[in-house]
């Protein structure tokens, strides 16, 4: 009986080799023909002139996030935005008459779980066209899947290592990477340390990068980022990182950073992460020592839900790659309010994730529409709407609530403003406006 | 194997005393099942094939646990950072060093067997729950040494992306091709920690885990047997982390985390520790009650006016937490032994006795 | 080294170790009635800090109000805890009675996310963040006395986690419920017989430690803000149990205090590689206490008469 | 005071110890219970003070009074508050406390006092002494003042030693066992006094009941039964000095075991 035990298992393990070599294929990445416009599809398919019409048609946008984890703080306004942006497109005709919806998946901020949800999408739809992700670590994850498959994955987690890792390339960023936010941040301190320079601090700009031991935490320090600080003449003093919990104590990291020189800080946190970096400061008597600068998401209303005073805010530099609530002036950003208030959502909500994600699904919805006017709704997959990112580029977001731009490879835009907060709450003034940043994509 | 069989049935040859399978039909019905499994992706939906292949990845983890845990009685927190090791150390050869994934995998499992011995070594002298504490510390040290260590390799806390097994000229980068590295993998495993719990290293950990004092009183080296679990134990891990890194594609120091290693011992619980089914029942059914809170969590969840809707992740502790402790209380034994009974009800029907 | 660090360093250490202290306490509490090590420890003390901040911003009470508030939610919580969901498991071996705690952790967590939400919130401040205490040390670097600065809330939540801890242990030690917990743990048969009612002590010791998980729970959320990684400080805890010994309450302070001074040598030195050691220091500890002296420093070594 | 009517004890729901016991133990006597190994006394002293429940077992019929009140299967938190203590045997104290605190935890469930202690020390003028010192380091003798002591701090108006001469020195056995007789005639304390030396017990006790197999086999004022002839032979060990033991004597054993049983 063990004997054949034995000859079963190699006969299965033959079996499997072989089987593994004639396996489906994940289900075919070539969408099957859409029942309903397949048999209005020839007098429309030579050129499409006149808009279609698709209604009782559905287009679904799935959505990554993280509602229990780390991230959590702005997870929660980011659905809302993207629902509440959803079910206004819908009221005013949807694409072309095609009704728009959002599935959403909580990862917990897991890999694992992201990759599960994943199966489970393109499992449930063969013609998966745009994907949005969240965290740094799961946009890296799922960057070769997206690739693969051709799904366009729309991210606001901006390390570069899932935009332009090996086989990745349908990966699309909501805001420049982590590496040209720090550059374009140290560019323009260096420009003007003179006035931004702490009363006593030298003609040099000492860095410190004090951050969360993450993905995203690590996100600005690559090869790239290090050689551009360096051209700029800039030292980084210190590399400290502290817990990922609103209780971390990040005294150790300061003074460490401080013994060593360092006059400004760079922390690529959010939320609780700058907070506990000012609060620190303020405690320790040390505010006036320091630059503290981080990524776009550290200059944002989930800071001030962790800051001892909202005044230890002040003084915050962070580059700026979109228009912020208070540019009331923008009709994009008037459209967003308009959303914000017709669904009542609350005031801690009035945040980053909340305007960026109707930006978000704005951007989807041109890409669809474009992709739609090129190839035909019965041909529309993921490389077409990949096709049409890079075709449109470079293009306005909500009337100039984003500005983006995928030419020559580049998949992240390359436009960001820098601004400081100067007052109370919401005071996100700008001290540059809308201007190139450095373009540290990673050399293959 | 003590299960009551019908009267009149007797063991005749040592063959049919020893053999795992005495009917015929038992036979057919375990290669019907593998077949099942292995044609999975040919009838069966992208999102269970997943599925399954994400369990048998699991089993084999916890297959691990189970030689330590279940049948030595060490309680280890330690599983998930054996499997990190595992996962890093394979990632590694195959993505710098242009191994075969044939030969990484059992490189990553032997890498990790080796670390999971270094944190067996206070075996020597501490035991029940100072050594899970032992374990613990793992759980904490390996990924600080992953994010610490060589940051021009491993990346540091981002990690390091991990390659698609590329094998006689496959490409396993689907869920539907992967699953037949996993329950390849599964059944040599089933296959391996079966004849261990038979053999006389699996009778000597049950000696320990039943009365260590009694044991070393008979002369058997405790600590060297020990020390054997643990290593086996972390070669496991060493396995299903390779698979499920390279499953994933990616890896840092948070993707097995201390939640695994709990997740792990309370399957291994609900299943039945110290039995070669219990990790099989147990994966199974956990991961049947996250796919319950996943597809029905956001109709749950409005029910709370605090919880944003769609945070699916608040149900899954605590459906596993409650089942769990739900076990502890009304199963110790865990499904395995539910199983057992039932078999003997029907072996020995109509009588109940 | 960094000379210069290395004094302010090995105070804010210290410092660092008293709520420590106070987190181990709600531990021993109950391994020392029990002899149960209480994995789901983390989750009390997120609970508590939750239900201040619900009494506090939710609800609008005044905090002072609050708190006493949380602390009669999460004795009854624990006084809860131990009867649903220890008392069935007397008698049962080690493996199960961990696996318990283990699940109960997570059906906390579950329970805290569910009713709570997984967002991070503000916490009401307790001392104030500005003004730090500065101290000149008798030490010199570069002609200049050195001198450490320290923050006020630091400086605060140790006194009173430090208060806590030696309140606690006054109670066990001069008291007479002190005194019927410390017998109910030598013995549970022999303290039946003289008329202890055990079950009743051991809900007390698990309200106990609901209450102290509280207290620590205030404490460590008022500095910043609160979310369920709150729990995750636990982690740090057991280290610091083991060192003291299980059953000491005066353990839980020397422990805290060792593993808060490792912490802070290890963050002032030169090496950026060992100063990154400090988020692991306390397992390194373990490790080592493990090795050496597995029933810490002031566990009980048993007193057996031949 | 203490009423045993023909009860019966089942462990596990499958062992059966006693069978069928009854006894009475009235106030301001020592009442002793004489057995060999197994024969169910300490059974008898657990289902008494209610601790047969730690050990899975249980009364299964017949009662038990104390004072006019059925106490059988009560917690035995509640039986101590009637004023049942039984002291356990093996001297068992809370070691890693002192002397005094153990005396303190003694009285604790009628809420212990300290001129108590003043009364324990009058009959153990050597625990004063000790009083700081950490109980687990004590003699043999001392550890068993002490748990005699522990009980009557809680003012018990039924006391049960459970072998208390084990393991003791015969001198401090005698005195021991003299104190244990003072403070029962003092208090107006009834006693059940389980013992292995029954020339011991029956020296001081008024009534003496003898147990095989978990039944009451022979039960008489002490003094009469310490001049029966076969207690003489089998629990106190006289034989006629000097003879040799017969084939005769095996015989007698043997008729008398059948007669016992």
């Amino acid at each position: 009986m063990r004997k054949s035990l034995f000859t079963l298992m190699a006969a299965l393990l033959a079996v499997a080799l072989v089987l593994s070599a004639c396996a489906p294929q994940p289900t075919p990445t070539e969408p099957p023909p859409p029942t309903a416009a397949a048999t209005e599809a020839p007098t429309e398919e030579p050129t499409p002139s006149g808009p279609p019409d698709l209604t009782g048609e559905t287009i679904t946008i799935y959505h990554f996030g993280d509602l229990s984890g780390p991230l959590a703080a702005i997870t929660t306004p980011l659905i809302h935005g993207a629902e509440d942006a959803v079910k206004a497109i819908n009221e005013s005709g949807g694409i072309y008459g095609a009704t728009l919806e959002v599935k959403f998946a909580d990862t917990g901020g897991k890999a694992e779980e992201a990759v599960a949800a994943y199966d489970r999408f393109t499992s449930e739809d063969p013609n998966a066209l745009v994907m949005i992700t969240y965290g740094s670590g799961e946009a890296e994850a799922l960057a070769q899947r997206f690739a693969e498959d051709k799904i366009v994955n729309i991210t606001a987690g901006l390390s570069s290592k899932a935009f332009y890792g090996a086989g990745s390339g349908y990966t699309f960023g909501l805001g420049p990477i982590y590496p040209d936010q720090m550059g374009a941040t140290m560019k323009f301190l260096s420009e003007n340390w003179d006035t931004y320079k702490p009363s006593d601090a030298g003609d040099e700009i000492k860095l410190a990068y004090l951050s969360w031991p993450t993905a995203f935490g690590q996100g600005g320090l690559t090869a790239e980022s290090r050689a551009y600080l360096a051209d700029l003449g800039i030292e980084i003093v210190a590399e400290e990182t502290y817990d990922v919990s609103p209780t971390a104590d990040t005294t150790t990291a300061i003074l460490t950073a401080q013994a060593a020189g360092a006059n400004v800080i760079w922390t690529n946190t959010l939320a609780f992460g700058p907070a506990a970096i000012l609060n620190d400061l303020n405690s320790l008597g040390l505010r006036d020592q320091f630059v503290v600068a981080g990524d776009n998401w550290s200059m944002d209303l989930a800071t001030y839900a962790f800051l001892a005073e909202p005044a230890y805010g002040v003084g915050l530099i962070a580059p700026f790659p979109y228009l912020w609530w208070t540019d009331t002036g923008n009709t994009g950003v008037q459209y967003a309010q308009t959303l914000f208030t017709a669904n009542e959502r609350p005031a801690s909500e009035h945040n980053v994730g909340y305007l960026l994600l109707v930006a978000g699904v704005d951007m989807t919805v041109k890409a669809l529409t474009h992709a739609i006017d090129t190839v035909g709704y019965e041909n529309l997959n993921g490389e077409a709407v990949h096709d049409a990112l890079v075709e449109m580029s470079p293009f306005d977001v909500l009337d100039g609530v984003l500005r983006m731009d995928f030419s020559g490879g580049s998949r992240s835009p390359h436009m960001s403003q820098i601004r400081m907060i100067q007052g109370g709450p919401d005071a996100f003034n700008v001290l540059q406006d809308w201007a190139e940043t450095p373009d540290l994509r990673p050399q293959e | 194997m003590g299960v009551p069989r019908p009267a009149g049935e007797f063991d005749t040859t040592y063959a049919y005393d020893m053999a795992t399978i005495r009917r015929n039909w038992q036979w057919w019905l375990l290669i019907a099942f593998i077949v099942s499994l292995y044609a999975l992706p040919f009838y069966a939906s992208q999102s269970i094939v997943s599925l399954v292949n994400r369990i048998a990845i699991t089993v084999i983890a916890i297959q691990g646990l189970n030689l330590l845990t279940g049948y030595t009685g060490q309680i280890s927190l330690g599983q998930a950072a054996f499997m990190t090791t595992g996962g890093y150390i394979s990632a590694l050869l195959v993505n710098l060093a242009g191994w075969h994934f044939l030969a990484a995998l059992p490189a990553a499992a032997l890498g990790a067997g080796i670390v999971g011995l270094l944190f067996g070594l206070p075996s020597l002298r501490v035991k029940g729950f100072y050594l899970t504490m032992s374990t613990l510390a793992a759980q904490f040290i390996i990924p600080w040494f992953t994010r610490n260590i060589f940051p021009d390799i491993l990346n540091g806390a981002q990690g390091v992306n991990v390659r698609v097994p590329f094998m006689f000229g496959i490409e396993f980068n689907s869920p539907q091709k992967y699953i037949y590295l996993s329950l390849t993998a599964l059944v040599l495993t089933t296959i391996a920690a079966h004849n261990i719990s038979r053999s006389r290293l699996g009778r000597a950990f049950i000696a320990i885990r039943d009365h260590d004092l009694a044991a070393e009183l008979l002369g058997m080296n405790l600590f060297k047997y020990k020390l054997q679990a643990f290593f086996l134990a972390a070669v496991y891990a060493g396995i299903a982390g390779a698979l499920a890194a390279h499953n994933i594609r990616h890896l840092n120091s948070e993707t097995f985390n201390l939640n695994n290693s709990v997740m792990y011992l309370g399957m291994l619980v609900i299943g039945g520790l110290g039995s070669n089914l219990g990790p099989f029942f147990g994966a199974f059914v956990v991961e049947m009650l996250i796919e319950f809170a996943t597809l029905f969590g956001p109709f749950f969840i409005t029910l709370f006016p605090a919880t944003a809707a769609g945070a699916v992740q608040a149900l899954k502790p605590l459906f596993f937490g409650v089942t769990l402790m739900l076990f502890l209380i009304f199963e110790p034994r865990g499904l395995a032994h539910r199983w057992q009974l039932l078999k003997t009800a029907w072996r020995l029907r109509p009588f109940s006795h | 080294m960094n000379w210069q660090l290395l004094p302010q360093f090995v105070v804010t250490g210290l410092l660092a170790g008293g709520p420590l202290a106070l987190t181990a306490l709600g531990l021993v509490l109950i391994f020392k009635s029990t002899y149960i090590f209480n994995f789901a420890q983390g989750q009390l003390l997120l609970l508590g800090a939750l239900f201040t901040w619900w009494f506090a911003v939710e609800a609008g009470f005044p905090l002072w109000l609050s708190i006493v508030l949380a602390l009669v939610f999460s004795a009854l919580l624990g006084f809860g805890i131990e009867r649903f969901a220890l008392r069935p498991m007397t008698g049962q071996p080690l493996l199960s009675i961990v696996l318990m705690t283990l699940g109960l952790s997570q059906a906390l967590h579950g329970l805290a996310l569910l009713f709570f939400g997984g967002a991070q919130r503000n916490f009401p401040q307790i001392f104030s963040a500005a003004n730090p205490y500065k101290v000149t040390t008798p030490f010199i670097y570069n002609d200049n006395p050195i001198v450490i600065i320290l923050k006020q809330n630091l400086v605060w939540s140790f006194v009173i986690a430090i208060l806590g801890v030696l309140v606690i242990g006054a109670f066990f030690r001069y008291t007479h419920a002190g005194l019927a917990m410390r017998g109910a743990s030598e013995d549970h048969e022999l303290a039946q017989s003289i008329g202890l009612r055990i079950h009743r002590i051991f809900g007390v010791s698990w309200a106990l430690a609901g209450v102290v998980a509280t207290l620590g729970g205030v404490l460590l959320a008022t500095s910043s803000g609160l979310d369920l990684s709150l729990s995750v400080v636990v982690l740090a805890a057991f280290p610091v149990v083991l060192l003291g010994g299980l059953e000491s309450i005066p353990g839980t302070i020397v422990g805290g205090l060792l593993i808060g001074l490792s912490q802070g040598l290890v963050s002032a030195s030169s090496l950026s590689m060992i100063r990154n050691t400090s988020e692991i220091m306390p397992y390194v500890v373990l490790l080592i206490v493990l090795l050496i002296r597995p029933e810490g420093l002031f566990g009980q070594k048993r007193i057996e008469r031949i | 005071m203490l009423l045993l009517n023909n009860i019966e004890v089942i462990y596990s729901d499958v062992i059966q110890v006693l069978r069928g016991v009854s006894m009475q133990a009235p106030e301001g006597k020592i009442v002793a219970l004489l057995g060999a190994n197994g024969a169910g006394k300490t059974t008898t002293l657990r289902a008494i003070s209610g601790l047969l429940r730690a050990q899975e077992g249980k009364v299964t019929r017949g009662n038990i009074e104390f004072g006019g009140q059925r106490i059988d299967n009560l917690d035995p938190e509640n039986i101590v508050r009637l004023g049942i203590i039984q002291v356990l045997e093996g001297r068992r104290l809370f070691r890693h406390l002192t002397v005094e605190e153990n005396l303190l935890l003694g009285g604790i469930a009628r809420g212990g006092i300290a001129r108590d202690l003043e009364q324990v020390y009058e009959y153990f003028p050597r625990l004063k002494d000790l009083r700081r010192r950490v109980s687990g380091y004590l003699s043999g003798g001392e550890q068993q003042m002490l748990v005699i002591g522990r009980g009557l701090m809680a003012h018990p108006k039924l006391m049960m030693l459970d072998e208390p001469s084990l393991g003791l020195a015969p001198l401090l056995v005698q005195e021991i066992f003299e104190e244990i007789k003072k403070m029962s005639e003092r208090e107006g304390m009834a006693i059940i006094l389980v013992e292995q030396n029954a020339r011991l017990a029956l020296k001081i006790a008024d009534y003496a009941y003898v147990m095989e197999n978990g039944r009451v086999v022979l039960d008489g004022p002490a003094a009469q039964l310490a001049e029966n002839e076969d207690i003489k032979e089998f629990y106190l060990g006289l034989t006629q000095v000097g003879e040799r033991k017969s084939y005769r004597d095996v015989k007698h054993y043997k008729r008398r075991k059948r007669w016992l049983g």
